[in-house]
């Protein structure tokens, strides 16, 4: 148990280390931007009215002063560092003074939520179909499905998610095509709100679970083939050992340590299906933030929303380095 | 008469568990071998699984390194630095031959390549005409010859095959050391027979010495020179061959003796276990912290507590 | 009526279809949500979700079409704006009888509070405009409000002029209380105008408003009860989904859609329409989509050269490609839209027609095509049928008055004359070297269509040039002066009214930077001409009202085709489409162009008073 | 309940491999006919690759595609109730398995399942044929566990976590704790040392005297063959190509193959030189016309290259495949220092 | 290797359908170096047009002719696609085996650098990138950053594959040989790594197109480059699937899949093919 402590010490440590150089790149990143928020925010207010160009440049030289573009690189590095480690990632530009963490923390139960509920659906779809199909390898259907999988695999996730609005919203209007939930009904934990949010969320996850199931299906039907050689599989075969044991404590549970790390990897990537998905089907969450981020030079914002992203996969890949030793028994830790 | 290899008080532990743990795993425990340059023998290492038979075989190629104690070939150390020249002028004259022979060679790649490689790179050979004529030496010391495996993947060969090319990969080198971990165990009876003869003629003939790593006494008693017995890491009775065989004095040698099946009483069905060998050898395990080799003459020592 | 406090139970509500209507934002979801202070520069509020149409109010309204009765709405303000005769002062009279939604009443105090406020406050919005500007303001009575500006200013009344947009009167009796105006987020917002807040979506998707029981004691109630008991405001960022919804009936204004998708649903829905009844549909906005010369850089800067570019061009093809012919051409500097056609391009028309260009060898042409437009219609005939305008006078104010002719060999003259050759692999500039830039123009929709179009003709013409799609075109590319050629546009009009001050101003040369700098919006072109100074200088000293105006537009124009800083190329048509499924009244071209139907305009709130629930006019 | 447990009779069965257009059968298992007695140990022995383990499937009707039966038949008799591995449907043998019929895999390692407690493996594999619950099922286990002198911890165990002999006995508890007619046994002592290899037969060999078990079981050590078989038919290339009691073969073998074979053996004391069997073992692709062993054996006479020899009594439940049984001796008999009979070209 | 390949077209089904698929597309986007149409020409054609003899993709609303622009689009998203797959493959197979070969510190070290690398959050990198470069982002940058981006998690594969293989006594028998670490790494291990290599690489290209289409629908890309992404913007952009012209979006993805139902039937068969042991195993012979 002592060693299984110090070795979660050890990645922990290599977390914080990820995650230091995950979010310097972000910062980096966010700083070399070459759209300014302070013109972003110009071009809003003065866009549409008469303003005079005197007028403009004294709010020009007040939003600098405010954003602290005044100070040099290196300082803001520094002041980003010294209010990370106080758990505060600054104001949002773009949405002055408010902190970037409170728009982040608004938009990501509806990202996390759509996300882990349908990678995990996809995941466990397409494991567990990829899996029959690796062991009853002469099913038609499955044989069938492997083929459609493979056929869809490729479509680019944009093309899945608007055939669906098209198909659901347009040719047979059933589902609604964009928004988080109905707009009768008030954000509280009421059954009703709850069923509409489950609702309105139907057709972006099933989009996401047709585009990342075949990619899993295909994975566990390989990894499976080669499963299903082996002389433990074949052994229990021959003991008569029930049909499902096999193919779900021997084949599949096998197989499964792989895709596991995969499927952190894929939950800590979130957010490129997120961008998508959102502006697919309207759908509330982090990748219209982060758009709305970029698009407004808003490197507050970027930045909160890329350590989001960097501590996710960092903690992903955290959790399955812990988990990999208890979900395979012959991992050594150390 | 100058040491060929000389393995000094040399002991190994692993670590278990964590950085933290002080859990150590005693693998190979103060082993005392010297083999001598101008006597090429066939040195037998027997004894239980997991008794640190590979560890101490590792130890001698360089792949590990002691804990303590050192191993000198030719009065250098082994195993200093990785990659460098000393270490090339070992790995010619030390080389392993492997327990599977179907594993000892990449399955996806044609066997001749592994000879070629060694000649080039432990006999500085370039020419094609060279090496290949290093080859064929090599193959037909082993009773194949260049013919027989060019171009030949590792499944087109037999076992028997496999294993003499494996031998004469390391003939390729003019290797003065063999190490041989079970070199047999994999290979049916009718095989067995040629590689063991093998190793014998080579010893015989070209002056060889090799170390032979075995669980099978039978064929230890057959082609061995010296025997060393190990129980848990530790050295339990050592000495030539046919004496240690035929007279075992250490309790675990002794079950291991009685262990072995003989054909001798064909169908009797003779499987009673060594019910009171299997408990004395318990106890000499257990005080074999202190205990040490006692010389019987002849080179046959054995150890005792105290 | 209750905004999004903490901890209120949630009522279900529902928005019965024939109460409420729905529009489209065309602003993507805001990105704070919950923030309705208008008033603090890029805090992330919505401005379009409704909340400056419905619930904010300011002293007047120019209308950029025709308007109820006349462009000019005396909001907030009991009449127009008042100067002393060197425009140091100006009075307000306020309408009496207005109240908050909270049931306080409106009064001076509020517009002194508004501006001290801003004034006191840099970060605010208006807080620069007015301190740049305003000495100080006082409260004469409690409906009298009295600014003294600091230097003499005909058109200080246009910060609280709406033409999309203007300087909105804040509440101060919300905001004496607050301390951090700045952090303030004014939820639930307390307004002037008819309506109030529902509820909204955290994630700003959508806003609801709900008619005030109150409303007769708003600004609005002057020109008629609102229609709808619910607004609500949807952000659709893409078009598709917009015509999706409005198929399924859950849209009742698009503020935007691409020309297919506009045919499309028009074609497909009865209840759907646009701007104008049949082909091209679109209504066209006080904005002009033009070419744009970077003139500080050679050899742009060359009058021959911008004019040899300018005739180079086929205005057809490039209506074709960017509106699929739905383009309202304009050859002048002046956005063919409100009542701009009636100022200046019907009466110009014949000046048009007899300008002479002289090609610098001695020649002289008539550039001018007043059939441009019938040509177009004819084309776009074969599959639009019917739908297409046949009389002269539609025609013109649905494809434009006339463009420049395609003339190349007069724009190879013109080039030839500013020492450009014409080479085997086409022209060549007065260096020796192949004469090629690159077209910065939009990502996407009809100007990215146009500026591509544009870019390949004059390509076609022995000049190579790349179109740019650029996302940052007016955020750093324009204003840095980052460019060779852009299409975009840095004219804007008031649209109802023929004064140029809204964009003219800043096109003075005092604010023309030097290459590299930061050009203040809007003078683009970085042109500077003591021509052009002259205008806006006496337009400054001119009243808004004064007739003088309009003369000293068509001087604009009339400086602007000669030297051609910019190539003024149609107005920027939006394809609104609006569905009578549930309401009735919307503005029409043909009927009654009394607003325009774009919904994120401010201006759009004099639409609510004119809806009714469909079927119900007929009834009556 | 007489009569043999188990009639092999003509059974073929082989590899057949049709890809880039080239059809290829290897015969596996040419035309074997065996019987085996209630209670009896049967043991098989042969070169590598000599269709052992080919045999050991078809009768555990294990066959999967490319091999195939293409001939002959097999027939268990569990008391009256008849049934052919190579023809009875998934559901018979199925109804079979591990309640008359147990299969021990070659490889101790890995036939277990690495991710499941042995507790888990048990079962798995013994809980519905032993048709037990609860405290009546774990009593029989630990039961079981006990008469095979394991410790109760290694059901909390996971198979990596034990040491060789442990695993194997966990595999032979596994498949002897439903107590089958039949036990099917593949090289199940491979790579044991040599304390562990006695420990480990002696085990299986008193689990089946108590149950009165058939095994059937291959190895290709001679010496195991010598203690734990009754009978013993040794394989070459697909045929089986003599039978016999155990003392018999090792003492009066009637083939020159497995003549060779015994003598290879080497002893403890004996150091008299063991000769090599020369040569390749024959393709079974491709295998040589006539005796399959007369390329390399020192017997063969030009008969042999045409003609298969049958196999035919030449003794007491002696059976062998050989133009010239007569004429083979021994080479050295085991045990009898100093006795060399050489064999008679 | 020619007979090779003639006996897998002969006798292989899967390679056979793989092959002509994959060729079909190579010629297909090799026929834009002949297209009458500079691809960023606009209204040369009738726009609109369903598929039909003249038109045999249609066009789109754009006035292009889709045979000849989607001929410039699978050119460019291919080499894009191949170029990020073969560096990034190259990147994580250098990683890869030598951290998993190595093992020790030098894995430490590399397996720190990839865990950076899996965390990395690409998207906003990407847009920067194109923010700063815009139209000196032409497919091989973007190629080469997405190369640098896209190498880390399939370099983890490739490790735990090497780590079995460096206990493999034929690694051991190799060191013997002589044979130095890159050659044993080069040599020994990559056969085993191939089967891995050519699924991450088809992953690999299918996520970097599918990224590149992300970009191209969101507008965050060169659109003056031909390529899905950019056709998907377009075709977006005139709300072509709404609109009745499908076909502007459905050709080039039926295109796709058939590009990669080919990679996928010719990955499958040549993995086969690699196992020399598999290989007799379709042949017949003794194993
Ligand atoms: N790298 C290692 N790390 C930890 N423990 C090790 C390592 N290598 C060997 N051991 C342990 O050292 C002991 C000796 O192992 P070794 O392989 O040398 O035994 P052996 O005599 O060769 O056994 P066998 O007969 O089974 O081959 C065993 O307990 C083994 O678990
Ligand atoms: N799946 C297969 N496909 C083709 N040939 C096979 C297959 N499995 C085995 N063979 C061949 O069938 C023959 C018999 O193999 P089998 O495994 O029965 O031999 P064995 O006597 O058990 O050998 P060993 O002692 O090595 O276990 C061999 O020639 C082998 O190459
Ligand atoms: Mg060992
Ligand atoms: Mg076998
Ligand atoms: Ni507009």
């Amino acid at each position: 148990m002592r060693s299984y402590a110090f070795f979660a010490l050890k990645r922990l440590i290599q977390l914080a280390v990820v995650v230091f150089a995950g979010t310097s790149a972000a910062f980096l990143v966010a700083h070399f931007s070459p759209i300014s928020p302070v013109e972003t925010i110009i071009g809003r207010v003065s866009g549409q009215s008469s303003f005079s160009p005197a007028a403009i440049e004294s709010l020009r030289a007040t939003l600098t002063e405010l954003f602290g573009f005044d100070e040099p690189l290196w300082q803001q590095y520094l002041n980003f560092w010294s209010r990370f480690i106080r758990g505060d990632l600054g104001p949002s530009l773009i949405a002055f003074p408010t902190p970037a963490m409170e728009l982040v923390m608004r938009a990501l139960p509806w990202t996390v939520g759509l996300l882990t509920v349908a990678i995990v659906l996809a995941w466990l779809l397409g494991n567990i179909l990829g899996g029959l199909a690796g062991y009853y390898q002469n099913s038609r259907l499955l044989k069938g499905f492997g083929v459609i999988a493979i056929g869809i695999q490729p479509i680019p996730y944009y093309i899945t998610a608007f055939l669906m609005v098209v198909l659901f919203g347009y040719i047979w209007p059933v589902m609604p095509i964009s928004g988080g939930f109905a707009m009768e009904i008030r954000p509280a934990w009421t059954l009703d709100f709850i069923l509409t949010v489950l609702w309105h969320a139907l057709l972006p996850a099933a989009s996401l679970v047709l585009a990342g199931i075949g990619t899993w299906f295909l994975g566990m039907r390989a990894l499976v083939s080669n499963i299903v050689t082996e002389d433990y599989v074949t052994y229990a075969e021959l003991a008569g050992v029930r049909r499902g044991t096999i193919v779900g404590g021997y084949v599949i549970r096998n197989a499964l340590v792989p895709q596991l790390t995969a499927l952190a990897m894929a939950l800590g990537g979130i957010f490129s299906g997120t961008i998508i998905t959102e502006q697919v089907f309207s759908y509330p969450g982090l990748g219209t933030l982060l758009i709305r981020a970029v698009n407004g030079g808003d490197s507050g914002l970027v930045l909160a929303v890329s350590c989001v992203a960097v501590i996710a996969v960092a903690a992903a890949i955290f959790v399955i380095d812990l988990l990999h030793p208890l979900l395979d028994p012959r991992v050594k830790v150390g | 008469m100058s040491a060929l290899l000389e393995v000094d008080a040399v002991s190994k532990s692993f670590p278990m568990g964590g950085l933290l743990s002080r859990e150590q795993i005693e693998a190979v425990v103060d082993i005392d071998v010297t083999l001598l340059q101008d006597r090429p023998e066939i040195f037998t290492i027997v004894g239980e699984s997991g008794s640190g038979k590979t560890t101490l075989a590792r130890l001698i190629l360089g792949l590990e390194t002691p804990t303590r104690g050192e191993i000198r070939h030719l009065g250098q150390p082994v195993g200093a630095g990785r990659f460098g020249a000393q270490r090339h002028a070992f790995m010619s004259a030390v080389q392993p031959v492997f327990q599977n022979p179907f594993e000892a060679f990449n399955p996806l790649k044609r066997v001749d390549r592994y000879l070629a490689s060694t000649a080039r790179a432990f006999r500085s050979l370039t020419r094609r005409a060279e090496i290949e004529a290093a080859m064929d030496a090599a193959l037909v010391d082993v009773g194949l010859s260049l013919e027989e495996i060019r171009g030949r993947y590792p499944h087109e060969l037999s076992g028997g095959q496999l294993q003499r090319a494996a031998i004469a990969r390391a003939l390729v080198c003019e290797a003065r050391i063999l190490i041989a971990d079970e070199p047999v165990s994999m290979v049916d009876a009718s095989l067995r027979m040629a590689i063991v003869n093998l190793l014998r003629r080579l010893r015989d003939d070209k002056g060889v010495t090799v170390i032979y790593i075995t669980h099978d006494l039978a064929t230890a008693y057959y082609i061995s020179d010296r025997i060393m017995i190990m129980q848990k890491g530790r050295v339990v009775e050592t000495g030539p061959a046919r004496r240690v065989l035929n007279a075992p004095q250490h309790p675990y040698s002794r079950l291991l003796k009685a262990s072995v099946l003989s054909a001798a009483d064909a169908g009797q069905g003779n499987l009673a276990p060594a019910q009171d060998l299997f408990e004395a050898s318990q106890e000499a395990l257990e005080v074999a912290r202190d205990s040490r080799m006692i010389d019987l003459g002849e080179g046959h020592s054995v150890r005792r507590a105290g | 009526a209750i905004g999004q406090e903490e901890g209120a139970a949630p009522p279900i509500t529902e928005f019965p279809r024939d109460q409420t209507l729905i529009l489209q934002n065309p602003e993507p979801p805001a990105t704070n949500p919950p923030n309705f202070n208008i008033w603090v520069a890029g805090n992330g509020a919505g401005w379009s979700t409704g909340l400056h149409q419905l619930v904010m109010d300011t002293l007047w309204f120019i209308d950029p079409d025709e308007g109820l009765d006349g462009p000019l709405y005396n909001q907030l303000a009991a009449e127009t704006w008042q100067y002393n005769d060197d425009f140091t002062e100006m009075t307000v009279d306020l309408r009496e009888g207005i109240y908050w939604s909270d049931g306080e009443e409106f009064t001076a105090e509020d517009v002194v509070f508004t501006v001290e406020t801003q004034m006191e406050t840099p970060g605010m919005t208006w807080s620069a405009a007015f301190s740049d500007v305003v000495e100080t303001v006082e409260a004469v009575d409690d409906y009298t409000v009295r600014f003294t500006l600091q230097e003499p200013n005909s058109r200080f009344h246009a910060l609280f002029s709406v033409r999309w947009n203007g300087a909105w009167i804040m509440p101060e009796h919300v905001f004496s209380e607050v301390e951090d105006v700045m952090a303030f987020q004014f939820n639930p917002p307390v307004g002037l105008g008819p309506y109030t807040l529902h509820s909204f979506d955290p994630n700003g998707y959508w806003y609801a408003w709900e008619k005030r029981e109150d409303w007769d004691r708003t600004a609005l109630a002057e020109w008629g009860e609102p229609g709808p008991q619910y607004v609500i405001y949807r952000s659709i960022p893409t078009p598709d989904n917009r015509l999706i919804e409005m198929a399924n009936g859950n849209l009742d204004v698009i503020h935007d859609l691409t020309p297919e998708a506009t045919f499309s649903i028009i074609e497909d829905r009865e209840t759907a329409r646009g701007w104008f009844p049949g082909f091209p549909y679109a209504h066209p906005d006080p904005t002009l989509p033009m070419v744009i010369f970077n003139t500080q850089r050679a050899p742009f800067d060359d009058r021959r050269v911008r004019w040899a570019l300018a005739l180079m061009l086929d205005a057809r093809a490039i209506s074709m490609a960017s509106y699929r012919g739905a383009a309202t051409l304009s050859a002048i500097a002046m956005p063919p839209t409100g009542t701009h056609p009636d100022d200046y391009h019907a009466p110009m028309q014949d000046w048009l027609i007899d300008y002479e260009l002289d090609l610098g060898n001695g020649e002289t042409i008539q550039p001018y095509d007043p059939s441009i437009g019938s040509q177009i219609a004819e084309m776009v005939r074969p599959q639009f049928g019917e739908d297409v305008p046949t009389e002269e006078a539609a025609i013109q104010r649905a494809f434009g008055f006339g463009w420049w002719r395609q003339d190349l060999e007069a724009a190879a003259t013109l080039l030839e004359a500013a020492g450009f050759t014409e080479g085997r692999g086409g022209w060549m500039t007065p260096e020796g070297e192949p004469f090629e830039f690159e077209v910065n123009t939009f990502t996407d929709g009809v100007i990215n269509r146009m500026g591509t179009m544009i870019a390949q003709q004059w390509t076609q013409a022995g000049i190579e040039v790349t179109p740019v799609a650029d996302p940052q075109i007016f955020a750093s590319t324009l204003p840095l002066g980052d460019y060779d050629v852009a299409t975009a546009w840095s004219i804007e009009t008031w649209g109802g009214d023929p004064d140029l001050s809204y964009f003219l101003d800043s096109w003075h040369s005092d604010f023309v930077v030097e290459p590299g700098e930061r050009q203040p919006a809007r003078n683009w072109q970085r042109w500077s001409s003591p021509a052009l100074d002259g205008i806006i200088e006496e337009v400054r000293t001119t009243e808004f009202t004064d007739p003088r105006n309009l003369e000293l537009g068509r001087d604009f124009v009339r400086l602007m085709v000669d030297e051609m800083p910019v190539i003024p190329m149609m107005a920027y048509n939006v394809f609104s489409v609006y569905d009578t499924e549930y309401w009735e009244g919307f503005p029409t071209a043909e009927e009654r162009p009394y607003a325009n139907i774009v919904n994120n305009w401010a201006n759009s709130k004099y639409i609510f008073t004119q809806l009714r629930p469909a079927g119900q006019t007929e009834g009556d | 309940m007489t009569g043999p447990i188990l009639t092999v009779e003509g059974l073929k069965a082989y590899y057949q491999i049709c890809q880039f257009g080239q059809h290829l059968e290897v015969r596996a298992v040419d035309d074997i006919s065996l019987q085996i007695e209630r209670g009896e140990v049967y043991g098989i022995a042969g070169e590598s690759s000599s269709g052992k383990t080919s045999l050991i499937k078809v009768l555990a009707a294990a066959t999967r595609p490319p091999l195939r039966v293409v001939g002959g038949s097999a027939r268990y008799d569990f008391g009256g109730k008849g049934i052919d591995p190579t023809t009875a449907s998934e559901a018979e043998i199925r109804a079979i398995r591990w309640r008359h019929l147990s299969y021990i895999m070659q490889g101790s390692m890995s036939v277990l399942n690495p991710v499941r407690r042995i507790e888990r493996t048990f079962r798995d594999f013994a809980q519905r044929p032993l048709g037990l619950s609860g405290a009546a099922y774990r009593d029989r286990i630990e039961e079981h566990l006990d008469h095979l002198r394991l410790p109760k911890s290694v059901l909390r165990a996971y198979p990596h976590e034990l040491s060789g002999g442990m695993r194997q006995r966990v595999t032979i508890g596994l498949a002897t704790v439903c107590r089958p007619d039949f036990m099917i046994a593949d090289e199940p002592t491979t790579a044991l040392d040599v304390v562990v290899q006695k420990d480990v037969l002696s085990l299986l060999r008193t689990v089946q005297q108590d149950m009165g078990a058939s095994i059937i079981f291959v190895t290709h050590d001679m010496s195991v063959h010598a203690n734990m078989a009754d009978r013993i038919g040794i394989i070459y290339a697909g045929r089986l190509v003599e039978e016999g009691p155990t003392r018999t073969l090792f003492t009066r073998s009637r083939h020159p193959y497995t003549a060779h074979l015994v003598a290879s053996l080497p002893v403890i004391g004996d150091t008299r030189p063991r000769p090599a069997l020369e040569g390749r073992p024959p393709s079974l692709a491709n295998p040589p016309r006539g005796c399959r062993f007369h390329p390399r054996c020192p017997l063969a006479i030009e008969r042999c290259a045409r003609e298969v020899p049958p196999l035919e009594a030449v003794g007491q439940r002696h059976r062998s495949a050989c133009w010239r049984a007569e004429d083979v001796r021994p080479l050295l008999i085991p045990g009898e220092t100093g006795q060399t009979a050489m064999v008679q070209a | 290797m020619l007979t090779t390949i003639r006996d897998l077209f002969r006798y292989n089904i899967e390679f056979r359908i793989g092959s002509i698929l994959v060729t079909v597309i190579v010629l297909y986007s090799g026929l834009s170096f002949f297209s009458p149409y500079a691809p960023e020409q606009i209204y040369v054609v009738i726009p609109d047009q369903p598929p039909s003899l003249t038109y045999w993709f249609g066009t789109n609303s754009r006035g292009q002719d889709l045979f000849w622009n989607l001929s410039f689009a699978f050119r460019n998203t291919l080499v894009f696609g191949l170029i990020v797959a073969v560096l990034s493959r190259v990147i994580s197979i250098v990683v890869g085996m030598t951290a998993g070969y190595m093992g020790g510190m030098t894995d430490r070290v590399l397996m720190f650098f990839n865990d950076i690398f899996v965390a990395l959050p690409i998207f906003p990198i990407l847009i920067l990138f194109y923010f700063v470069l815009r139209n000196d982002l032409d497919t091989y940058t973007l190629a080469l950053i997405m190369a640098c981006l896209g190498w880390a998690f399939d370099a983890r594969l490739i490790r735990s594959v090497a780590l079995g293989l460096r206990h493999r006594e034929f690694t051991r028998q190799a060191t013997f040989a002589g044979m130095g670490p890159v050659r044993i790494m080069v040599e020994e291990h990559l056969p085993y790594v191939m089967p891995i290599i050519f699924s991450t690489a088809m992953a690999n290209m299918i996520w970097s197109i599918g990224f590149e289409v992300t970009l191209g629908v969101l507008g965050f890309t060169n659109l003056n480059i031909p390529t899905i992404g950019t056709t998907l913007y377009w075709a977006n952009s005139h709300s072509a699937m709404l609109v009745g012209t499908w076909w502007w979006i459905m050709i080039p993805v039926i295109l796709i899949i058939l590009t990669f139902l080919g990679l996928f039937l010719l990955a499958v068969s040549i993995n086969e093919h690699i196992d020399p042991r598999s290989r007799l195993r379709r042949m017949g012979g003794a194993e």
